[in-house]
């Protein structure tokens, strides 16, 4: 904690505030459990769950068999057994294995009930690009989530907004979908640990992270970061930077209210373009805002290939020039 | 380095010829009363199962999985749970349904298309039907570690047992599930209807060996019983679940029995088995294997089983009644309960839909629809 | 075969034409089988496969085990040992247990490889609702593939179609998805069974079903007939259908090409709204033909809900009223 | 209905103190010639992945997965293949991609990040490196139904193997492979390297009982080898794909070994496992027994011992050199080889990168990026 800080606010990066934030929700409620490979004695793979195993034990802080339709599948048996399972798929490209359990039995469970049965199963996801990874450690799978009803989407950008956003996703009584950015894993800012978490901001609701008024660029996650650094690096506009946080669903007054403003919306995400959130977000935008759209939505995003090795990967991903060729491309309209 | 097939023991208490046997693993000391008792179970879940065949002919339901044949795994499994178990059923369970006290109502809800679920779980200690095969037996690995937490374990502890197919032990799920609980020695039975079909495919596309021996690979008991003799699947569910409720882990069951029916209404047997196999099996009918203990050893009359059927008919006509009462969902009702809070694109929709719907209002008499 | 046509035609519904499709592709190449649940003996739930067990054997019509994983991951070995297997799915909702290896191996394995392994494996997947079935026998989840890179994506809405497409699905070198409208399966057609496989509709091309001036309609798979009916039913516009049937690789250019003539687009596809399909084709049309376009793109769907039980799939399902409405939204601008 | 948990059989030939030991299931006659090759084999692969660690470490590769330990049952299972046989690997096999003839650029290709395969899979009748765990299981099995189809068995036929390690066998994946093997008697050896850990977590996390024994529920022979002895490697793995030549179908071997180093150059164990149990296991390293056996029976002498030493360290540096020279992938190479036929999304966005790339052009002296 550093000293300038007050008694409760610390510096923290996105890997630790999620971490504490996990811990909170541990000390709040007894129902709260961890599972998932290497998330005991290990800490997981990227330390997410540091310590937890020490300080709640094996029963609440469970190293699973390697099995990704296991680990799922048993969070929502012990979600009806009344707990509150949060569970770490280690990277992104192994969640496939329980698409069944999460597609087919969580996210319809509780429709499927009429109402009688909830699932408060949080699922956290390591995901994004451009850590140097071998194949199936860098996708960006959240738009079969988004096209999946009965799921919650959310995503965080900064440790303020992870400390806080886990809690509400294991306080929901839906079954959320966690992405956390691994690449900003170590990004830090001070978190203030102290308020109570009614007072945070919602987790559906988008947030205009830099003020404009010429063209509003979206971002989520990893892309966040980038958006900033590429309105910055735009001295020629006055670019808004809108974080979407909630990727399903998507807090559509935010983004629409700033793209009547500007008139102009780029999206930019690092997963494939064709099909990705973004053209979720251009046609609805396109919709609800058409006489105030001076040009079409521009979507900035990964190629529709097969995530490339690592070598590749700084061209795959948008980066700060594609980002910027984007807003070019809005402003040519 | 060589595997044995052995012919696997068959564990029965219950001849085809209704002559009670003893054997030393389970015994199995049943009043003449409580014997009465699951016949008459058996007889009227038939009845059940038998009417909702025939209200799917008269398109009163879309689709119906009989149990036809399967009743004796099914009562004497489901007669051996406790109030406290949880059982976690596939779709053919109708059997379990009844001994877990969930109105046939909802069972014809659910085929008929009025709803995808019908009764709360926990009322009944009775998961929701799951159709697609092999999901539930992690939900219920999943709930019976709950079950190890809440340290509701012990002599008057809770069970959990889960149902499924011949077919689903192939299923990656059905798998991950058996070495879940064995990691983690949570209180599950596993009990397989083997039925000898998965629609068309015969037991050999799905095992190389008897379905039990799966169990041993995983570390835990399998153990075949006749799935045919309700008293030799209360007897040997009654252990199984006992062992769990104890801490002794999860047992594999296999109940050997036949798909006497056709997999679904939609489903037509006779491209793909003969039926020289269904007569075969006819011989071994649970219900008359009990029926003829009973009379036999005069544990029933004549006065009792009329009774039966008459309750049986009774039942037969409520069915039927009960089925066409049930009332469609209100057009709006496809909103709700997909998310327990509140949710801003579900709530636009509901919006849009409804004032869609009111559009229609004096258009025409059946809203324009 | 009906009097009156050629000795080389035959009235064939959808499910017959797949059928002799198939037939014709197992004559021609030796490496061609079948797999699947229930495909041998019984010719699938739908009786696609029917007869083809009899004729081919039991090597080539694989009855396999109840394990779609086990499905689509054997299906990858033998086609790397040179067979070019045709799997059935049973069933929309039973896909899931195989997106792993649809997602991380199938969809990948050639680039991975660096273009050294072919991967010719056709996925059928009967789909979309309207069959008053029970829960998971209803489900449009092709946009989940439709995202996926490497994979070739199609689907089928006439007899015709469906007898050149499968045979042209099993001749590429590529994995493609092949969407069989099953509440259509009982649609006839006259089907000329006796041209070269070459001379048919390539099977990315999109195809103006119905030619009109005032608004494009977009429909593939199940909804090109209600699309079709909808145009007929609006005396007041001419109403051009096109039929996409290629689902990934969209054939933008057929489709902007109607755009840019008529104004107007509504897409409509059963599957939830958000994230589906429809998103990416208004997404990418209102880019390409900003000018263009009088109205944003209208898009017509599945709630984002789960698919609700039989009962209410009338009003899930976009019908002819609702794609009315979608219409009269259109020229609203 | 009790499951036996005997001590597990584990086959040895060569003793930790390089002693033979003869069984009577698997007699093997190796020449010394034929015992050293496999020492060389040994020593060599533990060069390349020794200096594939320190490459890693000075940045030149993103990642390593060592094989630290595990030589001997990659290599002893590795050279019982035949050319024609067709091998599955996971993503540690570097071993088994030696004695199937992959080069070393190419296994330091994938993990440096210019390539996401790096071979010709028929070439070298060795598939990629698969990282989904439990994945190619599935392919290994499917391939062997297709050898099958092909009338490949027989003596001189094709077998087919698997790699993969004690965490893969929790995945269902994995299973399913097992029983699709196992049903259509195909001819694939499941070989498993129980290296003891799965990144942090202990075998008891991932089965109740000693991983062979999973085999038996499926129907087909398993067996336990001791991993760290070369020759028991090969000798059990020669009679299994024997075996599945003759259609005999398949095998799970486990080969019972140890993962000496990290789990890959991100990891570090010592927040999860006691520095006793690597010293124990030191004590069994798979390369001093042979070269204690060799050494002792002098069927090797020095100066055999310091040609393989020499050649080893020469090897070193080419490994080291060729690492460095391995060539970027060009940008543009993004596009290729997704799709067999041309695909027009693909050279619409091929076309678009490049004049993107273009528009750089002069920018700056690095095209502006
Ligand atoms: C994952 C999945 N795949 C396919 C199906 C379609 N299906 C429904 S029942 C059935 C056969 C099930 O056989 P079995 O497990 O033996 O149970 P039974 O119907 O005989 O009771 C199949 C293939 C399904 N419901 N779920
Ligand atoms: C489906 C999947 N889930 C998770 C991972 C991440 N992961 C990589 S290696 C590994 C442990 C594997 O253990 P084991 O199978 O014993 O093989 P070993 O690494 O010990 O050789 C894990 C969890 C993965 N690669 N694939
Ligand atoms: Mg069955
Ligand atoms: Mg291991």
């Amino acid at each position: 904690m550093s000293g300038t800080t007050s008694a409760n606010a610390a510096k923290l990066t996105i890997g630790k505030a999620v971490n504490a934030g996990l811990r909170r929700a541990m000390e709040a409620d007894p129902k709260v459990i961890i599972m998932g490979e290497d998330v005991g004695r290990l800490g997981g793979v990227f330390r997410v769950t540091d310590g937890l195993y020490k300080d709640f034990g094996a029963d609440r802080v469970i190293d699973t068999p390697l099995a990704e339709s296991g680990i799922v599948g048993t969070a929502i048996g012990l979600a009806m057994r009344g707990y509150r399972p949060v569970c770490e798929i280690q990277f992104d490209g192994f969640f496939f294995p329980a698409a069944n359990q999460t597609f087919t039995q969580l996210a319809k469970m509780r429709a499927r009930s009429g109402g009688r049965l909830r699932l408060p199963v949080v699922l956290r996801i390591p995901y994004g690009g451009g850590i140097g990874a071998v194949e199936h450690h860098s996708e960006s799978p959240e738009a079969y989530f988004a096209h999946t009803p009965g799921l919650r989407v959310v995503t965080v950008a900064n440790p303020v907004d992870s400390y806080w956003m886990i809690q509400q996703a294991i306080a929901s009584d839906d079954p959320v979908v966690f992405f956390e950015p691994k690449r900003r894993y170590y990004e830090k800012a001070e978190v203030d640990t102290s308020a109570p978490l009614e007072a945070a901001t919602p987790m559906g609701a988008a947030r205009v992270a830099r003020a404009g008024t010429d063209l509003t660029l979206l971002a989520y996650g990893p892309m966040v970061k980038t958006a900033l650094q590429a309105a910055e690096a735009d001295t020629d506009h006055s670019i808004e930077v809108v974080d979407l946080r909630s990727i399903s669903p998507v807090d559509f007054a935010t983004v629409c209210a700033s793209v009547r403003r500007t008139g102009r919306l780029v999206v930019a995400h690092e997963a494939p373009l064709s099909s990705g959130l973004g053209a979720e977000i251009a046609a609805r935008v396109t919709e609800d805002c058409f006489y105030a759209l001076e040009a079409p939505v521009i979507r900035v995003g990964g190629f529709d290939t097969p995530y490339p090795p690592s070598r590749l990967e700084e061209h795959y991903l948008p980066d700060l020039d594609r980002v910027l060729d984007g807003v070019d491309r809005a402003f040519a309209y | 380095m060589s595997v044995t097939h052995e012919e696997p023991e068959l564990i029965q208490l219950l001849t085809p010829e209704g002559e009670l046997v003893e054997h030393p693993d389970y015994p199995l000391d049943l009043s003449a009363e409580e014997l009465r008792g699951m016949y008459r179970d058996l007889v009227l879940v038939r009845r059940i199962d038998t009417e909702a065949v025939a209200l799917q002919r008269v398109g009163e339901l879309g689709l119906w999985a009989s149990l036809l044949g399967q009743e004796a795994a099914q009562i004497g499994s489901g007669r051996a749970l406790r109030p406290q178990d949880m059982a976690f059923p596939s779709y053919r369970d109708h059997g379990v349904a009844w001994c877990r006290g969930v109105d046939h109502k909802a069972l014809l809800g659910l085929y008929r298309g009025v709803t995808n679920g019908g009764w709360d779980p926990a009322d009944h200690g009775f998961h929701l039907y799951t159709i697609v095969i092999g999901s539930q037996a992690l939900h219920a690995a999943g709930y019976a570690m709950g079950v190890q937490r809440d340290g509701a374990l012990g002599d008057d502890g809770t069970a959990v047992i889960t149902y499924f197919g011949d077919g689903a032990t192939s299923q990656g799920d059905t798998n991950e599930a058996f070495n879940f609980a064995a990691v983690n020695n949570a209180p599950v039975v596993f009990f397989c209807q083997n039925n000898q079909w998965a629609i068309s495919e015969p037991m050999e596309r799905q095992s190389r060996v008897p379905i039990y021996q799966r169990a041993a690979g995983f570390g835990f008991p399998g153990i075949r019983v006749d799935g045919n003799d309700v008293l030799a699947c209360l007897a040997v569910t009654r252990a199984a679940l006992q062992n769990a409720r104890e801490g002794q882990g999860p047992t594999l069951i296999e109940a050997f029995t036949y798909r006497m029916g056709a997999h679904t209404t939609n489903d037509d047997p006779t491209r793909y088995r003969v039926s020289a196999e269904l007569e075969e099996w006819r011989r071994k009918d649970p219900i008359a294997r009990l029926h003829s203990h009973l009379s036999r050893t005069g544990r029933a009359d004549d006065a009792f089983f009329a009774a039966v059927e008459a309750e049986a008919e009774e039942l037969g006509e409520r069915v039927r009644a009960d089925c066409r009462a049930l009332p469609d969902p209100e057009p709006l009702d496809l909103f709700d309960n997909v998310y327990a809070d509140p949710h801003v694109r579900l709530e636009e929709q509901r919006a849009g839909y409804a004032d869609y719907l009111a559009s229609f209002d004096g258009v025409g008499a059946e809203g324009g629809r």
